[in-house]
């Protein structure tokens, strides 16, 4: 069995004895990412952007740092064209109130896809409320690729934003965010990626996908909870009004009057999270030592063991498609009988810390006609050992349940 | 493992497998859908009262194991009984839930006492309260339909 | 001198030397609530409310938990009542996009007070902008107080909403907001307290404030960055349409409807900061070992000590009332013929931390007539030699800057 | 401590206590307005030219001991200059700021080298720069009237 050397940098499989099989959900965090915000906070903790002082020059620097890193990793032109947010929810919900609520007109679609995490589809569903524009959903196959019919048939004259997620948090599968793009920009629609569950695990360049916005969290990307990205084109963002207001994000206000900041304080109202940002700066560092070649290995060699013991198990079924490699180290599944609640119940008997429910997916469950499922979805600190003893596992569970083999 | 024995407990295999419940009542005199929306679960609780006392139950719907064994084992227990009691069985297996039932308490639920661990299991003491709380809110409402919501308060241990 | 026991709590004090006089900007952090994270990160780090295993229950009690932490700590009904924001600016954002957009009409007045942070202005001008309501201003004394003509003046029928702060960032004065409160509902108006400078220094009860809603943020009350609270109360809440839209802010989606998840989620999408409310709730039960009676003796002796130096030194000037105690350990100065940014530079090479700048409360300084201040501000861990090594070296600048004594 | 050396420089506290330039000039060719708004330092720069020469130049408005002196010295250097002279100097002044550059550079920047060390001092850059970015700005666009935004590149350092 080949030895991952990297997981011996996450403290947390040592102090609990987890097999952590959730990371699409959310991602642990490495030994040098935990210490950055332990080092932050005793040596350069103060209000960042503001004080003229010592340690608020280097938080701010941290900070701004941090935006140059994440700037290189996706791509950009600019470091002034990423925000940082909460999460990548946020970030949607900053596009949908700053841009799409103001460009929509009555009759204007927006079009994403059935099989979007719920944070792609309800801030269209507000704005398209807002404005009297509507929301139209790409449909998959049952592999969840689209075919160029229907491409075609809905990405027409009329679309005016085109959101799509990168890669799903239920079937796994990369969307082909660049044809989508280069067919959106043809009808002048502009493009919003999720690229929640791709960031992570492969190269995302804003220019290759042709990405007017993208988003991302940090914390399934190992850097700390609260922080996340918005990208968006700079002429887009020029453009758009600020989202939320406050300390921050003016260059002046008087009685009557204001004048917000230039990008990205425009979009960064009240004191900003530089922690997060330091930790995320150092997670994205993290993330480029390992390398996304090793990931990709590591997450296909993993999944293959996955569906191999599952090929032998009739009553085990994934969803989505039947290679492996079309997974990104994601395995929504079924077993007969045993609902998912049972299944991860069970499994937490023995540390095996899987999903289930809906994923916050739940058209493309109705879609699929499934009301909720059970996810394995794996990151580049999972091993052989625990795959195979989540399977192993797994094997057990019908018994348990009462049902014969 | 607390939960592997629950789960190898036969008691609530048998519900979960072989309900003696399960179905719909042709002239039910109230119905009430409970749902926890996070998990999914989603039962129809149908009851015939004649003359204050509950004559006859069922339910109908989806669930986990722990939902469908809680809410079959609770229409045994409360088949036959007027709806005082079975509300003060509702209150005995909620007590019991959150860990200040008495064993007397406990004795009275009967089978649904194999459930006394879940409380040891916030994340799915929300399934085995759904057939509880929407009895008892068919109960207290007098409603002859609707629908129960997850109810937070008393979930407090099940977020 | 006496000492300070809680100083050694705060270990960025023995790493970087620094002189700290910008709690006003943001608080230090002590040791408890830096480890806090590390423990979370180490031993239950999942996200939290989805995960039906135990890490995922862990990270939940512990967020939840802090909820229940605050909630005590600003004496709500019950924790429904208290949504975790990214910062006090987000939760003024929230209750102006979600509340002020829905209730206000056209002609409608929100009524603030000239004395405001940028971040209970600026949303409320974007609110009135949206629905054609106006927004008005309360109009200080020098001191910072408020007349009883001119609050009979402005809280008048057609108000509708009334935003005022706790203490001032800038004056350190607490303004009345029982009587603003009651003369509020009297008009048929709601309430928002910011209390982003008191909930730190003071006994912060929203029902003795008469608060229909309040906000604060956690780092100025030695919690990490990115952990804001709004409290709201139930009904008003119950009434609001979400803000933020996305994952665990509903209770289902089909194709075409949702149904919005019950208090608080649903005012929270997308994945929690499941750490930072962790280390508010840390921060919280320090801040209640320490005891608010220390504080204000702490920050009242020391505030006395500048200014009694400060009577010596002609040149130097003090905003807001005479009386130290007034001022809530918050002290806005000028020196005749230095620029605030000299000061704070000059200060920055004994390495004083101060803050100089318009404070994001333009239109005071506007009102007051100045462009700029210096400020020193105070928290807990301050000394009476931080304060006094801070006037002494005061006292060079202006020999330093050229001028003669 | 370089910073309170800098404060200390009889140079700076000169040319901040008894600047040569500061006022307005009867007919300017061109007037720009410069500001750092986070800082409130708000100048006017008023240029008299000639034949492409710079015959005269003022500055009023208010702004910390750094943006005046900087400015004020700036005026030393460009007045009797052509505009190209006058780019070069900006030129070379940036470039220190950025410590990129040479000896004999910062030799032709006279008294304005004095705040070389300000590289040093990022949170200041913006003001040491405001005079000088207000100068290329208004000899690059050919203003005759204008704004000059604070320019986050250029000061990036100075965040
Ligand atoms: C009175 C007041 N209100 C609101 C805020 C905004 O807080 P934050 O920047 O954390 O959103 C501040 C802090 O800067 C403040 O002093
Ligand atoms: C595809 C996708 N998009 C968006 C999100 C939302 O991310 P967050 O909860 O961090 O806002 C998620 C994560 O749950 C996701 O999987």
């Amino acid at each position: 069995m080949k030895e991952n050397q990297f997981r011996k940098d996450f403290p947390i499989f040592a102090e609990t004895g987890v097999t952590y099989l959730d990371s699409a959900a959310t991602s642990q965090r490495p030994q040098v990412v935990i210490d950055a915000e332990r080092e932050f906070n005793e040596k350069m903790n103060a209000n960042p952007l503001r004080g003229l002082y010592g340690i608020s020059i280097e938080a701010t620097d941290a900070y701004e740092n941090a935006r140059e890193t994440v700037k290189e990793f996706i791509g950009a032109d600019s470091a002034r064209e990423i925000i940082f947010t909460r999460n990548a929810s946020e970030s949607l919900n900053l596009v949908a109130y700053s841009y799409a609520c103001s460009v929509l007109k009555p009759g204007d679609t927006v079009l994403t896809t059935i099989m979007e995490h719920h944070s792609n589809i309800l801030p269209w569903r507000m704005a398209a409320e807002r404005t009297g524009a509507r929301v139209e959903y790409l449909e998959p196959e049952h592999d969840g690729t689209f075919t160029d019919a229907e491409l075609q048939k809905k990405i027409v004259k009329g679309v005016k934003i085109v959101a799509v997620g990168h890669v799903s948090n239920v079937l796994g599968c990369i969307n082909p965010v660049k044809k989508i793009s280069d067919m959106a920009h043809a009808v002048g629609a502009v493009t919003v990626v999720d690229a929640a569950q791709s960031a992570p695990h492969m190269k995302v360049d804003v220019k290759e996908l042709g990405a007017d916005f993208l988003v991302f969290s940090g914390h399934k990307l190992m850097a700390p909870f609260g922080i996340g990205v918005l990208y968006g084109r700079r002429e887009l963002l020029e453009e758009m009004p600020p989202f939320l207001r406050g300390g921050e994000m003016i260059e002046y206000v008087t009685h009557d009057t204001e004048k917000w900041a230039e990008l990205p304080h425009k979009f960064e109202a009240g004191t900003v999270n530089a922690t997060g940002a330091y930790g995320l700066d150092r997670a994205i560092k993290y993330l480029k030592n390992v390398g996304f070649d090793f990931i990709r290995e590591t997450e296909d060699r993993l999944t293959s063991i996955i569906f191999e013991e599952a090929a032998t198990l009739p009553y085990f079924h994934i969803l989505g498609s039947d290679d492996p490699k079309n997974h990104n180290g994601i395995v929504s599944f079924t077993i007969d009988g045993v609902h998912p609640h049972d299944i991860s119940s069970i499994l937490d008997g023995d540390k095996i810390c899987i999903r289930a429910g809906h994923h916050c997916a739940q058209p493309l469950l109705e879609y699929l006609g499934e009301s909720s499922t059970a996810r394995a979805s794996l990151y580049l600190y999972n091993t052989e050992e625990d795959v195979r003893f989540f399977m192993d596992k797994v094997k057990n569970i019908r018994g348990i349940m009462g049902y014969g083999n | 493992m607390a939960i592997n024995n629950l789960y190898n407990n036969t008691i609530l295999n048998e519900h979960n497998l072989r309900p003696s419940h399960k179905g719909k009542l042709d002239n039910p005199t109230m119905i009430l859908e409970g749902v926890n929306p996070t998990c999914g679960d989603d039962i129809f609780l149908e009851l015939q009262i004649e003359d204050g006392v509950i004559t006859d139950a069922s339910f109908s719907g989806s669930g986990c194991a722990i939902s469908q064994a809680s809410t079959d084992m609770m229409l045994d227990l409360i088949i036959g009984e007027d709806k005082e009691t079975a509300l003060d069985f509702a209150d005995k297996f909620m007590r019991m839930i959150r860990g200040e039932a008495s064993e007397e308490d406990i004795d009275d639920l009967d089978e649904a006492g194999i459930l006394r661990d879940i409380s040891h299991m916030p994340a799915r003491v929300k399934c085995a309260v759904l057939g509880w709380r929407t009895l008892r809110e068919m109960m207290e409402k007098d409603t002859t339909e609707g629908y129960a919501h997850e109810d937070h308060d008393e979930c407090a241990a099940g977020r």
